[in-house]
């Protein structure tokens, strides 16, 4: 689904990307995991094509993507949740939502289930965005991103800041969509926990390179713990 | 409109001969103003159809002197005045001057005349006219009229003419009538009558009755003076909303800090200009209906340039929005100096088309211009559309989604590149069709924006930077507020007490009538 | 208020407390009433009764939605209390009322016996002594790690002053110390603003950490950083408890786990439940609404 | 446990170079300009004319103000779109005085200005007062733009007025103040303004001596604002303004207090413009309201923006590339000089993000990343 | 120098182009037919065209940069009367020569201008003279309406003395004042409305600029008719109404010392040369070129100062200067028109010219021949016995 070779990002003259190999295939959790600042965000925007990367490959379904702008990435089924929420604050929550459908045709309904999963949603559907609280516009912006029923779903810290019931449900929606096999998920994740219960692959990163990476079933085995600890 | 009409009745009497001899129609048209006067005094005496369709050709500017002869000018004809019989126009044909007075005098000595029209509208406006010069030597004439008016309307206002007429007389019963039949009369110039009289009365009972028909006249003035302000109020309102629609877009929701507004609105009156060039040469006969040609001509001039602004400089801006100040006020140059360049540095001409010139009388002393009046309609419906626009439409809504957060509303899969240009250009549209609008009320010329842009920041400001509600507010606020003092502290201080106000009313409200509250606000 | 002063009151106010060893963080005070006639010393906490903050019958609602309830809740003294609860339950909001950035619509707030804060502003709350870490961490983009750390120092803080300041050593050995603590030190030059997420985090504690606050309230500061860091947090805290008070807001368990003492449970702006971290999470109103099955 | 964290030492007021190119500044206004201006004959390729002088002259007012707005914009992030206000402040300060210096030549050989006794005024208006003496006159200078942004900041500041809001109120001040002295009542001369000075200290204004000494006193003053704002900004107090510019709330909540220190910042920077405002005045030998139309302001903001803000040096340059550039334009292509000048600020803006300074700073470290690869 | 360097310091940028722009390109057609014709003094003209950018400093900086850079032997320049009195302390230092071509408030005289401008006594009272004829309506009130700076204040003031002399009282006389750039008349237009309800009325307008447009579109749609209440204004000409429909105005009046449409020979060549070379510099505007006053008082100036150099042999301002005193010229007005022996102003005939449909104007009333300007208006106290003639330096 996503093949990632050899990608190179710096910010001004700082390197911050060497070299990145990643994986993303349908139906499988992808977990990345590293220390603060290692690039793991860096990573996923590269991904998104916020930032354009220097050289390396990114193909997508079999095809080349590293030169398209972030809406063709997602138009081409690329599902985001940042970092940091980054939802629209002036928006309502409905018309968050409605983003998250920007390229499907206007008539497309918001998707029952995301209520479903995520109630609170529901709610406060004419509240603004920036009013939520903050584990209120995490679960808003996983809903937003899962609106159009993407492809590849990379999520950046997800769990951040959330109330621990909603972790859980969170994790259960994401094993679940895997499970449908018609989705490949990226998961950037520091909650070695969780991660660890997600991961069908699992790759660590250390100063902007890939240090390990596996199987999610041995990664306690691989001593990846001790590896994001040090 | 009535004039059209009367033309066309006068046309047809036009071919028959002048019964007025060779001698009056010279001393009518040469001389002193004095010896013109007493001639025209004396015609009237004998005044028939042929007498009326000279004098109108002479209120119409259409008479000429060559030498000894006088001739009038019919369409593509020229005609002795005396004679009737087609002549060329010499070299060393001259306008007939009229001034003021002689104007005055033909137009009462015409409206005379029109009293006993078949056409109830050449009626009333002869009627009206005469009101402003009604004196006793015109009594017999209304006297005579009013004998024979059937049309109520008109023959009430006869009988207020009469009654002016009256204020005059030296018999003091029907000065006591007049004063009482005047004081229903709403008319500013039926004050200046009542205290023109008011002066020279003598008769204490008369006195009295003057001074109470001069206060019910002049409690029914005040009336329309308050409506008067409300409506001006409104009226400047409408303008300041059509100027800072656009930038409420292009500033409020977009973020850019956009100094050549005034430019893009400068762009549609200019566009505007145009196009009434176009139907002067192309459509003379649609001649009316250029501005209903102009306004999306306007809107897409403006919005084109605004589109062009967006790709080549704009867009680089994103996220600076104090850069964009500096950018925009380069262009805002540019543009000038290219207005001045193409068109010069003088004012152009433009003009109302005839449905939109005049007004309707609404009170004696209240009439609603209808190039207001229309603003008015226009901003509304401008107004309409774009509330529609943002709040109800998918581009709307990823006009606001993109300027919240770019990157996150391409990562939605929205081409923000193509909706920063299409907003921006909607916003140049905008200010392209109150450019439009101001060209009916102000003047256009290079500095045409310049005028409004401060006053377009000041609406949008004060009205809370990407609220459109508050934005209708603070313009109709400001408008209202503006009108009221100016009514008792003159256009002056009125602006400063504006301004003062604006700074005042900030404090209190740190982020304009409709503050966003909340942290959505500081996100 | 002079840094001489501020100085002078705080050694004032530990010899007090090592005089009177009785008065320790877990006197049950008997509510804020019980220091009411004591006069309010300027620049000083009185903490007599027992209690470094107070709260009673807080209430405060947005356009109709009332996001705090009649909230109640005091801390000790060098206590370290966690506060959990759901998305939402008004916990942020909380914090924005005791420094004085959201106004309550009712209710009262006193720092010590004799402060009341919701007569205070934003800085002078800061001032006298409580500090804040916000939940999406803020830091001065544009300036260096060293330069947000020099400006968050404890120093006189008034506008002549800071004309003519000047970093003594004990305060940059102070500096590098916490430099040093928050794993910062090879970036002290860096522009803020180019900082990842978590070392955001990082540096908006030791800024918390260069205004040594009498009381901390941190919001969700261990979000976004690895297990690892998590625990140095944790190791952080429980150093700093006893010389100051902490409010720490957190959705992880295992570093509550690490860190708590009491633990208070927010839904819906009130308190839900309160006690050891074994009894909350055994609460089936807690579980229900927050843990999760 | 002492840990070893190199901490960066604190920035002097000057580098050695910054000292060096501040002694050579000093040096031409000081010496040079004079010695070329009234010194080497008119005819010489080195004199310098006194249009020359005139000019710079006028330029280095306009520096102080681009000086001054730096401090408010570049460093603490308020825009003001007003300061054209302050400016005029302190030119008709200085022109109340002047105007009293003209004593009884004026055309109505009063002891009045002209523009009085033409009113029909009998006698001075109160705020006329102290116009005589030269002492009140440079407190005034100083005080009255001083105490008009110190109460118009006082109560912006506390209300909390932020960005676009205050930039646009300052514009409504500066804009109602213009309509204000635009009226004859309230007693400044209305729209003519004061002309036609006759002396400075009972000293002609316009002989080349006095000329040349207002000049460098305004090369001094600006050398000196130069300075002390450099100071300023190298002080605690210059980074609590840039972080109130960066997170006003974090600000707050570490304890300043950043109404004290945008008041501060924001009345010293009035007090700047309205000194330089006072040495315009007898150089350009007028001060009229127009200097307080907003679009005067705005420009102050685009010599800042110009040069690069928060650098200091920048709007220094800025205001000496953007009227200088207005200056010879306006005369080599008079009908087309906008289309330039318009260009120029398009350009600045896309291609030079952070000014000219930017643009130097960027060429300097691409050549020592050049030089660097060579060694 | 085979050649005379000529200063054009008119602002062909802000505010002041719209006016200012067409007298720049009158001096200019002037010195291309005196080049045409052999030049002065056997030397060509040569013209040193500057932008001042409507901002007055810029003025006194230019004016500087002409005589001390350019060595420019004369200026023509300036509309407003701030230009020039930021100009005037300057040409007097440089002792320069500057020729001022507009309608002015009077107050002033130096050694060192050339006035060939109406003053207050050229325009103002002549017009409010006939407005209070028969003829002109014989109007009892007034309403002094004016953009708020000195050259209206002060005609007022010189108008409002005026009027009092001759019997109207303050009641009678409303002074109103707009800013500059005011765009809104409509309570304006609707205060004269009810002023005039008290007996017949005049306006006597000195809005400048921009604002003319408003107030006459607000005028028109109002229906505020010249015969009932009859506006003259004093910096309204062909230019100004180019930018208006002028339908609704026709009668409304203007008081000049020039109309395009004053009919004689002199006129017919001076029109005829604007247009054709309008048309052959391709000038903005030439479809329908306009002369008007400011543009004969500029084609005046620049003439008179030629005769004048050859008469002194020399453009020594000084010499310049002696040799103006009862220059004459054959203006396209008509007269022949004559600097005054002393004090600098020129005498002048004054028009009264009523709007046409056309945008041009109708000459309803003229003076009988030229008046001599008065600069220091006997109106105003303090002017009695003020000299005649610049004082000498
Ligand atoms: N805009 C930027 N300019 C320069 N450097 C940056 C920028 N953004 C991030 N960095 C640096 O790049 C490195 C990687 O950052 P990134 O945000 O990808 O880390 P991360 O792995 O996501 O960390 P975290 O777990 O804290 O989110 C960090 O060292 C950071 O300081
Ligand atoms: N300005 C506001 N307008 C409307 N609702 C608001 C506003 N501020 C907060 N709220 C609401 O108040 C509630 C409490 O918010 P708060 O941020 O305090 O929650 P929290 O406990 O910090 O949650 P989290 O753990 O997710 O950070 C939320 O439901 C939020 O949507
Ligand atoms: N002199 C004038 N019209 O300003
Ligand atoms: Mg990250
Ligand atoms: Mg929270």
């Amino acid at each position: 689904m996503l093949n990632v070779t050899n990608i190179n990002q710096y910010y001004g003259g700082s390197h911050i990307l060497r070299d990145v190999n990643l994986q993303a295939e349908l139906g499988k959790i992808t977990v990345v995991l590293g220390r603060n600042g290692v690039g793991k965000t860096t990573l996923l925007k590269s991904l998104m094509g916020l930032i354009p990367i220097k050289t390396g490959a990114i193909e997508f379904n079999n095809k080349p993507i590293q030169n398209a702008t972030p809406f063709e990435r997602a138009r081409a089924g690329i599902g985001f949740v940042p970092q940091g929420r980054e939802i629209f604050a002036r928006l309502t929550v409905e018309e968050n939502l409605r983003m998250g459908l920007a390229y499907k045709p206007a008539s497309t309904p918001i998707p029952p289930e995301l209520f479903e999963l995520f109630p609170v949603l529901k709610q406060m559907l004419q509240r603004r965005g920036g009013d939520l609280s903050g584990g209120q516009q995490q679960q808003l912006a996983i809903a937003r991103a899962l609106a159009a029923g993407p492809k590849l779903l990379m999520l950046d810290e997800p769990t951040e800041g959330i109330q621990p019931s909603i972790i859980k449900d969170i994790g259960r929606v994401i094993r679940m969509l895997a499970d449908r096999g018609d989705m490949a998920i990226v998961l950037v994740e520091q909650y070695y926990d969780f991660a660890q219960e997600l991961a069908d692959h699992y790759v660590v990163m250390e100063r902007g390179a890939v240090r390990a990476q596996g199987l999610g079933r041995n990664m306690e085995a691989d001593g990846v713990r001790q590896m994001v600890a040090i | 409109m009535f004039k059209k009409i009367l033309l066309s009745t006068l046309l047809l009497i036009a071919g028959s001969a002048y019964s007025i001899t060779a001698e009056e129609v010279k001393s009518i048209t040469i001389g002193e103003t004095d010896s013109r006067v007493e001639a025209l005094a004396k015609a009237m005496l004998a005044a028939d159809d042929k007498t009326a369709a000279f004098l109108q050709a002479l209120s119409d500017d259409a008479v000429k002197v060559a030498g000894d002869k006088i001739l009038v000018i019919q369409g593509d004809k020229v005609v002795d005045a005396v004679t009737q019989a087609e002549v060329p126009l010499p070299d060393d044909a001259e306008d007939v001057i009229n001034n003021n007075r002689m104007r005055g005098e033909i137009d009462s000595a015409l409206a005379a005349l029109k009293l006993f029209s078949k056409d109830d509208k050449v009626r009333a406006a002869a009627v009206k006219q005469l009101q402003s010069d009604a004196d006793e030597t015109k009594l017999p004439l209304i006297e005579k009229a009013l004998a024979t008016e059937l049309n109520t309307s008109i023959k009430d206002q006869l009988n207020l003419v009469r009654a002016a007429a009256l204020l005059g007389s030296a018999d003091k019963s029907k000065r006591l009538e007049a004063a009482q039949l005047l004081a229903t009369s709403g008319q500013a110039n039926t004050k200046t009558m009542l205290l023109a009289r008011l002066e020279n009365e003598t008769d204490a009972e008369v006195k009295a009755a003057l001074g109470a028909a001069l206060r019910q006249v002049e409690s029914a003035l005040a009336w329309g003076d308050k409506l008067g302000a409300l409506f001006s109020g409104i009226s400047l309102g409408s303008i300041l909303l059509l100027v800072a629609l656009g930038l409420a877009i292009t500033y409020g929701l977009m973020g850019v800090i956009n100094m050549a507004h005034g430019e893009l609105m400068m762009i549609g009156a200019y566009a505007t200009y145009v196009v009434q060039g176009l139907f002067h040469t192309y459509l003379p006969g649609a001649f009316d209906w250029y501005l209903l040609a102009a306004v999306p001509v306007a809107f897409m001039a403006s919005a084109l340039m605004g589109a062009l602004l967006e790709r080549s400089v704009i867009r680089f801006l994103y996220g600076r929005p104090l850069e964009t100040l500096l950018a925009t006020w380069g262009i805002s140059l540019m543009l000038m100096q290219l207005v001045r360049s193409v068109f010069g540095a003088q004012n152009v001409g433009v003009e109302n088309p005839s449905w939109m010139s005049g007004g309707v009388q609404v009170l004696g002393n209240l009439s609603l211009p209808y190039n207001r009046l229309i603003i008015i309609g226009f901003a509304i419906f401008v107004l309409g559309s774009v509330a529609w626009l943002i709040g109800r439409t998918r581009l709307g809504l990823f006009v606001r989604g993109v300027t919240q957060n770019r990157p996150i509303a391409s990562c939605m899969g929205v081409n923000t590149a193509r909706i920063d240009t299409y907003a921006f250009a909607l916003g140049s549209g905008i200010a392209g069709l109150a450019g439009c609008a101001l060209s009916q009320v102000g003047n256009v010329g290079p500095d045409l924006g310049q005028g409004y842009i401060v006053d377009a920041f000041m609406v949008v400001v004060l009205g809370g930077v990407g609220q459109l509600a508050g934005t209708v507010y603070a313009a109709l606020g400001l408008g209202i507020l503006n009108k009221f003092l100016e009514g008792w502290a003159g256009a002056v201080l009125a602006k400063i007490a504006v301004l003062v106000f604006i700074i005042i009313f900030i404090q209190k409200r740190p982020q304009g009538i409709f503050a966003m509250k909340g942290r959505s606000a500081e996100a | 208020m002079t840094p001489e002063l501020m100085e002078q009151n705080a050694r004032h106010a530990e010899a007090y407390r090592a005089a009177h060893p009785s008065i320790s963080g877990n006197t049950e005070s008997g509510g804020r009433e019980a220091g009411f006639s004591r006069l309010a010393v300027p620049g000083e906490v009185d903490v007599t009764h027992g209690r470094i903050l107070y709260l009673e019958d807080v209430s405060v609602s947005f356009d109709g939605f009332k996001a705090i309830n009649k909230l109640s809740l005091d801390i000790a003294p060098g206590e370290l209390r966690c506060i959990i609860g759901p998305n939402g339950a008004g916990k942020t909001t909380m914090m924005d009322i005791i420094t004085g950035k959201t106004r309550p619509d009712e209710g009262r707030v006193f720092f010590g016996s004799t402060i009341d804060l919701l007569r205070y502003k934003e800085s002078e709350i800061a001032q006298m002594g409580i500090g804040r870490k916000f939940q999406k961490p803020t830091v001065f983009e544009q300036l260096s790690v060293f330069e947000n750390l020099e400006l968050a120092l404890k120093t006189n803080k008034a506008v002549g002053a800071s004309m003519v300041f000047k970093l003594d050593s004990a305060q940059s050995d102070r500096l590098a110390e916490v430099l040093h603590t928050i794993h910062l030190s090879e970036c002290v030059s860096r522009q803020a603003g180019f900082l990842s997420h978590g070392q955001k985090q990082w540096l908006e504690i030791g800024m918390l950490l260069m205004q040594d606050p009498k009381l901390l309230l941190l919001d969700e500061p261990v979000a976004g950083m690895t297990d690892e860091e998590t625990e140095r947090t944790a190791e952080l805290f429980l150093s700093l408890k006893g010389k100051h008070s902490l409010m720490v807001v957190e959705h992880d368990m295992s570093f509550i786990n690490t860190i708590s003492d009491i633990v208070t449970v927010l839904c819906d702006g009130s308190v839900l439940a309160q006690g050891t971290l074994a009894q909350v999470q055994s609460d089936e109103r807690v579980i229900e609404v927050y843990l999760g099955r | 446990m002492k840990p070893v964290v190199s901490l960066p030492s604190p920035a002097p007021l000057l580098s050695r170079t910054g000292w060096a190119a501040f002694l050579v500044a000093l040096i031409v206004v000081c010496a040079v300009a004079p010695v070329l201006n009234l010194l080497v004959p008119a005819g010489s390729l080195f004199h310098l004319s006194d249009y020359g002088v005139g000019l710079v002259g006028r330029i280095m007012c306009y520096a102080i103000c681009a000086l001054a707005m730096d401090l408010i914009w570049g460093f603490t992030g308020i825009l003001s779109l007003g300061h054209g206000l302050f400016f005029a402040l302190g030119g008709y300060a200085m022109g109340m005085y002047l105007m009293r210096q003209i004593g009884l030549d004026g055309n109505y050989k009063s002891e009045l200005p002209d523009f009085m006794v033409f009113l029909d005024w009998k006698e001075l208006p109160w705020h006329w007062t102290f116009s005589d003496s030269f002492v009140a006159t440079l407190f005034l200078i100083i005080a009255v733009p001083g105490i008009v942004a110190f109460v118009f900041g006082y109560f912006a500041f506390r209300s909390r007025i932020k960005g676009v809001y205050f930039s646009i109120i300052t514009q409504a001040m500066t804009f109602a103040a213009m309509l204000l002295f635009f009226r004859n009542e309230t007693g400044f001369g209305g729209n003519n303004g004061f002309t036609d000075f006759k002396r400075i200290l009972d000293i002609p204004v316009a002989t080349p001596s006095m000329r040349m000494t207002l000049f460098v006193l305004t090369g001094i003053t600006l050398l000196g604002f130069f300075l002390m704002a450099r100071w300023l900004i190298n002080s605690k107090f210059g980074r609590v303004l840039q972080a109130v510019r960066d997170a006003e709330t974090r600000v707050m909540f570490s304890g300043y207090n950043p109404l004290g220190y945008k008041l501060t910042i924001w009345t010293i920077s009035a007090m700047m413009c309205g000194v330089a405002g006072a040495l315009y005045v007898p150089q350009v030998g007028i001060i009229n309201p127009s200097e307080m139309s907003p679009a005067n302001s705005i420009e102050i903001a685009i010599w800042a923006a110009v040069g690069g803000r928060a650098t200091l040096i920048g709007p220094i340059l800025g205001a000496f590339i953007v009227s200088g550039a207005k200056s010879w334009l306006t005369v080599a292509y008079p009908e087309f000089w906008l289309y330039f000048l318009g260009a120029l600020f398009i350009g600045v803006t896309l291609f030079l993000p952070d000014g000219v300074v930017g643009l130097v700073k960027r060429l300097a470290t691409t050549a020592a990343a050049k030089s660097g690869d060579k060694a | 120098a085979d050649t005379i360097k000529v200063g054009v310091l008119h602002s062909l940028s802000g505010t002041m182009a719209i006016s200012e722009t067409v007298l720049k390109d009158t001096v200019l057609m002037a010195i291309d037919e005196i080049n045409a014709k052999g030049g002065v003094l056997g030397k060509k003209l040569e013209p040193v065209v500057v932008d001042p950018a409507s901002n007055w400093p810029l003025f006194a900086e230019k004016t500087k940069q002409l005589l001390g850079q350019d060595k420019v032997a004369v200026i023509f320049g300036c509309w407003t009367s701030v230009s020039r009195k930021s100009v005037l302390p300057v040409v007097e230092e440089m002792n320069g020569l500057l020729f001022y071509p507009v309608q002015y408030e009077g107050e002033e005289l130096s050694k060192n201008v050339f006035y060939t401008g109406a003053a207050p006594n050229q325009q103002a009272i002549p017009a409010v003279d006939y407005l209070m004829s028969k003829d002109g309506g014989a109007a009892k009130r007034w309403v002094l309406l004016g953009t708020d700076y000195v050259y209206p204040r002060t005609t007022n003031k010189i108008l409002r003395a005026y009027l009092k002399s001759k019997g109207v009282a303050d009641k009678d006389i409303d002074e109103k004042y707009t800013p500059f750039g005011h765009s809104d008349y409509q309570t304006i237009v609707a205060d004269i409305k009810k002023f005039s309800a008290g007996g017949k009325t005049a306006v006597v307008s000195t809005i400048n600029g921009d604002s003319n447009v408003p107030f006459y579109k607000e005028l028109g749609n109002a229906g505020l008719k010249a015969k009932d209440v009859p506006v003259v204004a004093f910096s309204v000409g062909e230019e100004e109404l180019r930018g208006v429909d002028t339908k609704p105005l026709v009668g409304h009046l203007a008081a000049w010392n020039y109309f395009m449409s004053i009919k004689n020979p002199t006129n017919t060549e001076f029109i005829k040369k604007w247009s054709d070379y309008a048309k052959a510099k391709n000038l903005p505007g030439s479809d329908k070129p306009l002369t008007n006053d400011p543009m004969e008082a500029t084609y005046i100036g620049i003439n008179m100062w030629k005769q004048a150099v050859e008469k002194a042999k020399s453009t020594d301002t000084d010499k310049v200067i002696a040799a103006m005193a009862g220059q004459t010229f054959k203006a396209p007005s008509g007269i022949v028109s004559k600097m005054d022996e002393k004090n600098h102003h020129l005498h002048k005939s004054v028009f009264i010219g009523e709007v046409k449909a056309d945008g041009q104007f109708n000459v309803v009333w003229k003076t009988p021949g030229p008046v001599k300007a008065k600069p220091w208006s006997p109106f105003i106290e303090g002017n009695a016995g003020k000299p005649d003639e610049p004082a000498k330096k």
